[in-house]
């Protein structure tokens, strides 16, 4: 069930041969390249992809958290803590990463949501820079400013094949791969079920959702909670793969670097807004930073996200203009569509 | 004892009572109409029962049950739901998906059914579907069921309005001046709306400051004036009382 | 059923997915050959530095100072048996974070072709460094960013002597951070107090820890405070440590920190207070339009014009390489430059790297030249260094450059004292 | 009790986060949204009044009127070009949050590939320092607190007695009832966005001497001004100056106290205000 302006019909914009086209090529990059800046760039987005997906998430109860990056800070300090100076093995550190980061959001979301729109998203900053000033000066558990340096996952062996995170980064990149289509598959359904619904009932009209029985704290809080869940992750994740993690990763500015991946992605549609967004932002940025011209990143990624918010139509981002393309090229009709079980009810 | 009972109701906005002790009792299966002129605390009344306020004193029962205090979405649950003179759309969304947001009380399966897409989930979307479309029959908007909701006449949303809320599982709706802004012929089509909602078996309260429309369909009247109750009965002996004629005075036409 | 339309639109989306790959794959092969060993082999050496954002002017002021040492250098390059070799820097932005610096390590080597990084500064230590062990790339860098200590010490650090044998402690900020302390002592003999100040990132940091029981040792007298990075405002901290009887405030290398606490002192009065800075005066211009000139006058900065050492003896061959070094970066900059805080970085991380070359016999064998640079002593721009070995930070290198300071007299660096730089435990 | 230079020094951050704060909650309360590029006209009112000094020789109260007008001319064409498209119906806050966001890196960028990444200075304006025995003022640090008292007088006087200034409260209060009466709201977001960010613009070239100008200066004082705004009450005019005047005190008072956890001391009491009364100190209740 899917309400709200910006509906498209995803089966017909990106039909499934388009998406396991897309996903076959991407599983399959590691055979034409073992380039380390191509991968790594790959590596990266993937990761960042996932945290906007649990930005678009919230955003679609109508609120929006400009401290997502705390929750990755969280999720990639407690897989440190747990895999460097208690000496767990990694996998279930990482599961722990994610339900240690839902459990605070469930918190924080608790505490904040009754306070929403633009104090909700004042509230999210203070709180994000509370977790930095914490992770800086809890120098017993966090070890303060010199940071953690983090372990790879253990080497796999299966037979003679080894799978060695630390010596390669294949395996980062398929893990990524693995868990953005995890994550993906988690957002794009419950994007698409009654409660995602529900999150846009709630934004679209909170008055009339609440008079309809409709919990609002609760959806916010869902939306909240399962956001932290997979951002917490993507923290972990994020940590592994640069290998450190210290207070200084994680700020305000990348908070509102994942609120600028989903608008330059579009929101529209939660799993390719954010794969499109966070590629595009993060590809473009790394390219720029090579540039001999001082500070042109700043400008561009500036520059590209007012350029996307004004010359798209409104809510949507990069990932609508494929749905245009398509449309444009095979004349398949513009209008408001009905998703297909709908269609079927009124045949009969 | 009545299905839904207010004893000594007050809401003050600050010193101002907008409904000053009201006492009202609603009967399992009427249409009951209140009525009053602008500003007499007729929406003010419906707001307190929904829950969006909280009465200053007094306390709602229903069925027996205290209901003051609780969340707007907490007694709707219980079955009493509102619709709003102009707050009707969620915005984007087409008719049906309208009715299936709306349609939120009929589950009876979980978030995580839903999440899952289970079998039980979807044998149940598949019966409420059937239900909404049915809904949409009754209020003769069926034509429209897969137009965008704002881009529906105002006479369709004010019944999108209508059936969304009855697409929650009321047993008592609470109807909030469903015929401002409609010429004579569309408030007929909502009375006879209203009463085909009636017939349902759903205690009616019908919000209106024409008494015109309330004669042909509700089965008793309140009226109201500055947040008082001043008269309770037959819609047609309302007519003549004088102290209902002067609440009216030089405002509306009777 | 699949329209065809559909079949054919995936096709041509296919089609130029796959030759995009393509191209790249061979735009990856075709990297140009080594050139035929003719003339000079120019081996490319990189350098990650912040080159935007806020800290930017760390990698942006020395610059020109880098290329024209460079330039120098190279004019009669460095030979290693018959073969002369030639440097080349390659200067990446790191953006001062861990991520921009594991991306910039990975750019350098992969694109650059670098197996040697020198002159690092960036507060991304250990993002960089597991960049470069694997793929056994040398790596100079300083010990001053908080990541850079060992694991072992307290307060602990990232490095880890075991998993990290390419990294080579070029500049040890923290131990010059201490022989300044001491430089100061020397000046001032009858001080009252020192006020350490650093930001709060250090706070509790392997490095103080070290530092401050050094100062024990020694009976320093001594009081600290921090600052959230970004602090414009330092009059509330100047009060503290006034009040606490601090006639000198040593701050640690923070250029717009420290110029605005010689300001703010300035404003509240406290003419009896020196200021001081573990880092050298980027520009003198730079320094006078923001403090003023009545408050920068007597402001103490560490000095590393290698001609003006005093107990130091450099190699007077490398002290006229330094003097051309500062007249051509003068060139290029248009204008008088005066940042002779570039000396001990890159152009002796270059004397260090490209001697131990020599004495390895290979620029090509990794293991070789850290053989070289372990324990082997060179001659650089300040002065003999002497790499420590394994007695300290469990294996590899640390060594001692003079911490010398100069104070401000009418608008110059005029020579204060010096004191011999000891490695910490 | 702390010493005079607290106090001074507190005043003195009041003045700015009050200057800049109240230029946010005025753009605020007409337009309904935050003005997220705030501190970057902040620091290139400090960039217009640094090269207007040191490059043009203009007279240091001269050219921060320049860069009042300049800087308050570019938010103009900000409002035109960026803000007013993106607000009005089917529009939430996400979308003009975002653009004014995405100004932020836009004007850094830009400023830092135009004037250079490196500090500048003008110290050289209103040199010397006031010395009163037990404590010492600077001149610059005077001429930020006569600066900002003029300010808020000409704020007063041209909101209370211009016709400008009643179509803007009057929009303020309700911008329904102020189209009927013949007030053209387009043309009052337009002037209320050109005064904030002249309001900026000049406090960020006043405090140019005081400290050093550089393309990222304007982040700090966002975010403080920011605070003062939650704490004085969202959209309301008083609000941001007592807002700001008790965050700037607080700010050296606290810092003075317990040194740098000031930083962590401020956010909490703004979660904990926002939590307890969200609607600030001044703020209208919520109904």
């Amino acid at each position: 069930m899917i309400i709200g302006r910006y509906y498209i019909d995803q089966k017909s914009v990106v039909p499934k041969i388009v998406i396991g086209a897309v996903i076959a090529l991407l599983a399959l990059v590691p055979l034409f390249t073992t380039s380390m800046v191509t991968l790594s760039t790959l590596i990266s987005s993937g990761i960042w992809s996932i945290a906007v997906m649990g930005f678009i998430l919230i955003l679609r109860t109508g609120q929006f958290s400009m401290g997502q990056a705390a929750f990755m800070a969280i999720g990639g300090y407690v897989s440190a803590i747990l895999t460097v100076r208690l000496g767990l093995p990694y996998w279930p550190s990482f599961l722990a990463a994610g339900v240690i980061s839902g459990i605070i959001a469930l918190g924080i979301g608790l505490i904040v949501l009754r306070a929403g729109g633009t104090s909700f998203s004042i509230i999210t900053i203070a709180f994000g820079e509370i977790v930095r000033i914490v992770a800086l000066n809890w120098d017993d558990v966090t070890r303060g400013a010199s940071g953690i340096l983090t372990k790879p996952p253990a080497p796999i062996t299966i037979g003679n094949f080894e799978i060695n995170f630390a010596t390669n980064l294949v395996p980062f990149y398929y893990f990524m791969f693995f868990l953005v289509i995890a994550s993906a598959l988690f957002f794009w359904q419950i994007d698409r079920s009654r409660v995602g619904g529900t999150f846009r009932s709630v934004a679209a009209n909170p008055v009339l959702a609440e008079h309809l029985g409709i919990h609002l704290m609760k959806y916010r809080v869902i939306a909240f909670t399962m956001a932290g869940v997979f951002t917490g992750f993507a923290g972990a994740y994020y940590v592994t793969f640069i290998s450190v993690i210290n207070p200084l990763i994680f700020d305000l500015w990348k908070s509102v670097q994942i609120m600028m991946m989903s608008i330059v992605g579009g929101p529209t549609l939660i799993v390719g807004g954010a794969i499109v967004g966070s590629t595009v932002l993060y590809s473009l940025g790394n390219y720029l930073t090579q540039l001999p011209v001082a500070n042109v990143q700043y400008l561009v990624f500036g520059a590209v996200v007012v350029l996307v918010l004004l010359f798209l139509p409104k809510g949507t981002g990069l990932v609508d203009l494929w749905g245009k393309f398509w449309r444009k090229v095979f004349k398949e009709p513009e209008e408001y569509e009905i998703p297909g079980e709908f269609s079927q009810e009124d045949e009969e | 004892m009545a299905l839904l009972e207010l004893n000594d109701v007050t809401k003050l906005f600050g010193k101002l009572a907008a409904v000053e002790d009201i006492d009202l009792q609603v009967e399992e299966g009427e249409i009951l109409g209140i009525v009053g002129p602008n500003g007499s605390g007729k929406t003010t009344l419906i707001n307190l029962i929904s829950g969006y306020y909280k009465p200053t004193r007094g306390d709602i029962y229903f069925k027996g049950r205290k209901i003051s205090g609780l969340r707007p979405d907490q007694i709707a649950r219980l079955g009493i739901v509102r619709t709003f003179q102009s707050n009707v759309l969620f915005e984007g969304a087409s008719v049906i998906e309208s009715m299936m947001i709306s349609s939120r009380l009929q589950y009876k399966t979980s978030d995580w059914q839903a999440f899952f897409n289970t079998r039980t989930y979807k044998d149940e979307q598949e019966k409420v579907v059937g239900n909404l479309l049915e809904t949409l029959q009754l209020l003769d908007i069926f034509n429209e069921t897969f137009r965008p909701a704002a881009a529906l006449s105002h006479g369709y949303q004010r019944m999108l309005g209508i059936a969304a809320a009855l697409a929650a599982n009321p047993s008592v709706l609470m109807l909030d001046e469903p015929t401002t802004g409609m010429n004579h012929e569309e408030a007929m089509f909502v009375v006879e709306n209203i009463k085909k909602i009636n017939q349902q078996g759903i205690t009616v309260l019908l919000i209106e400051h024409n008494m015109k429309v309330l004669l042909g369909v509700a089965t008793r009247v309140v009226v109201l004036s500055f947040g008082n109750k001043i008269a309770d009965g037959d819609p047609y002996e309302m007519m003549s009382k004088p102290e209902v004629i002067e609440a009216y005075l030089g405002t509306e036409t009777v | 059923m699949i329209k065809w339309y559909k079949v054919s639109s995936l096709l041509v989306v296919v089609v130029m997915v796959l030759s995009l790959l393509a191209t790249a794959c061979a735009a990856e092969q075709q990297k140009p050959a080594p050139p035929q060993p003719t003339g000079p082999i120019t081996i490319n050496v990189g350098v990650p530095m912040p080159l935007s954002g806020t800290a930017a002017p760390w990698g942006q002021i020395p610059t020109p100072l880098r290329e024209g040492f460079i330039q120098v250098f190279n004019k009669d390059g460095f030979k290693v048996g018959d073969q002369t070799y030639n440097i080349k820097m390659v200067q990446v932005d790191d953006e001062n974070t861990p991520e921009g610096g594991s991306a910039a390590a990975k750019e350098l080597i992969e694109n650059d072709g670098c197996k040697f990084f020198v002159g690092h500064w960036s507060w991304n230590f250990s993002a960089i460094a597991a960049v470069t062990n694997p793929a056994k790339v040398i790596f100079l860098t300083r010990n001053g960013a908080p990541d850079a200590l060992p694991a072992s010490w307290a307060g602990g650090g990232a490095y880890d002597p075991k998993t990290m044998p390419y990294v080579v402690f070029g500049t040890p900020s923290q131990e010059e951070f201490l022989a300044d302390c001491f430089a100061l002592v020397d000046a001032f003999p009858n001080y009252k107090k020192i006020g350490l100040v650093d930001s709060s990132v250090s706070k509790g940091g392997p490095g103080w820890i070290a530092v401050q029981k050094a100062l024990d040792k020694q009976g320093v007298r001594w009081a600290s405070e921090w600052f959230t990075p970004g602090t414009t405002d330092f009059s509330p901290m100047l009060t503290r440590l006034h009040e606490e009887g601090c006639d000198i405030v040593f701050v640690a290398g923070w250029v717009g920190e420290y110029m605005a606490m010689l300001k703010q002192r300035w404003e509240l009065g406290y003419k009896d207070m020196h200021i001081a800075c573990s880092g050298p005066f980027v520009s003198m211009d730079i320094y006078q339009s923001v403090v003023g000139v009545d408050a920068f006058e007597g402001a103490i900065g560490s000095y590393e014009a290698p001609w003006a050492f005093k107990k130091t003896k450099v190699n007077p061959n490398i002290i006229a390489q330094c003097q051309e070094t500062l007249k051509i970066a003068a060139q290029t900059t248009g204008g008088p430059y005066d940042y002779t805080g570039e000396f001990p970085w890159v152009p002796a991380h270059v004397e260090i790297l490209t001697q131990a070359m020599q004495k390895a016999g290979s620029v090509s064998d990794p293991d070789a030249i850290m053989n070289a640079i372990r324990g082997g002593t060179f001659d650089t721009t300040a002065g003999k260094w002497t790499m420590s070995g394994a007695q300290t930070y469990g294996s590899p290198i640390v060594f001692g450059t003079p911490a010398s300071l100069c104070s401000i007299q009418n608008g110059k660096e005029v020579y204060l004292s010096e004191h011999p730089m000891e490695p910490l435990p | 009790m702390p010493p005079a230079g607290i106090w001074i020094d507190g005043l003195v951050q009041s003045c700015i986060y009050m200057t800049m704060a109240f230029g946010m909650v005025l753009v605020f309360s007409i337009l309904g949204i935050l003005n997220w590029t705030h501190g970057q006209f902040y620091m290139l009112g400090a960039f217009v009044v640094y090269y207007a000094v040191t490059a043009a020789g203009v007279p240091f109260p001269l050219s921060l009127l320049i860069s009042g007008v300049i800087v308050g001319a570019l938010g103009m064409v900000v409002e035109k070009l960026v803000i007013e498209r993106l607000t009005g119906p089917g529009y939430g806050l996400l979308a003009v949050t975002a653009a004014t966001m995405a100004l932020i890196f836009f004007f850094e960028g830009a400023a830092g590939m135009a004037f250079g990444l490196m500090a500048k200075g003008m110290a050289t304006t209103l040199p010397g320092v006031l010395d009163m025995g037990s404590f010492s003022i600077s001149y610059q640090k005077i001429a930020v607190i006569i600066f900002t008292l003029v300010i808020m007088v000409a704020m007063y006087i041209v909101l209370n007695r211009t016709k400008v200034g009643k179509a803007i409260r009057a929009t303020a209060q309700q911008p329904d009832a102020a189209s009927l009466y013949g007030v053209n709201v387009g043309w009052v977001s337009l002037i209320v966005m050109g005064i904030g960010c002249s309001l900026a613009a000049m406090a960020g070239g006043i405090m140019g001497p005081v400290q050093s100008v550089d393309p990222f200066m304007g982040r700090i004082p966002m975010i403080m001004s920011l605070l003062a705004i939650v704490i004085g009450g969202l959209g309301s005019l008083t609000g941001a100056i007592v807002g700001g005047i008790i965050l700037g005190l607080l700010n050296s008072v606290i810092a003075y106290k317990i040194s740098y956890f000031s930083e962590v001391a401020l956010f909490l009491l703004v979660i904990v205000i926002l939590l307890i009364r969200p609607q600030g100190l001044f703020g209208a209740a919520p109904k």
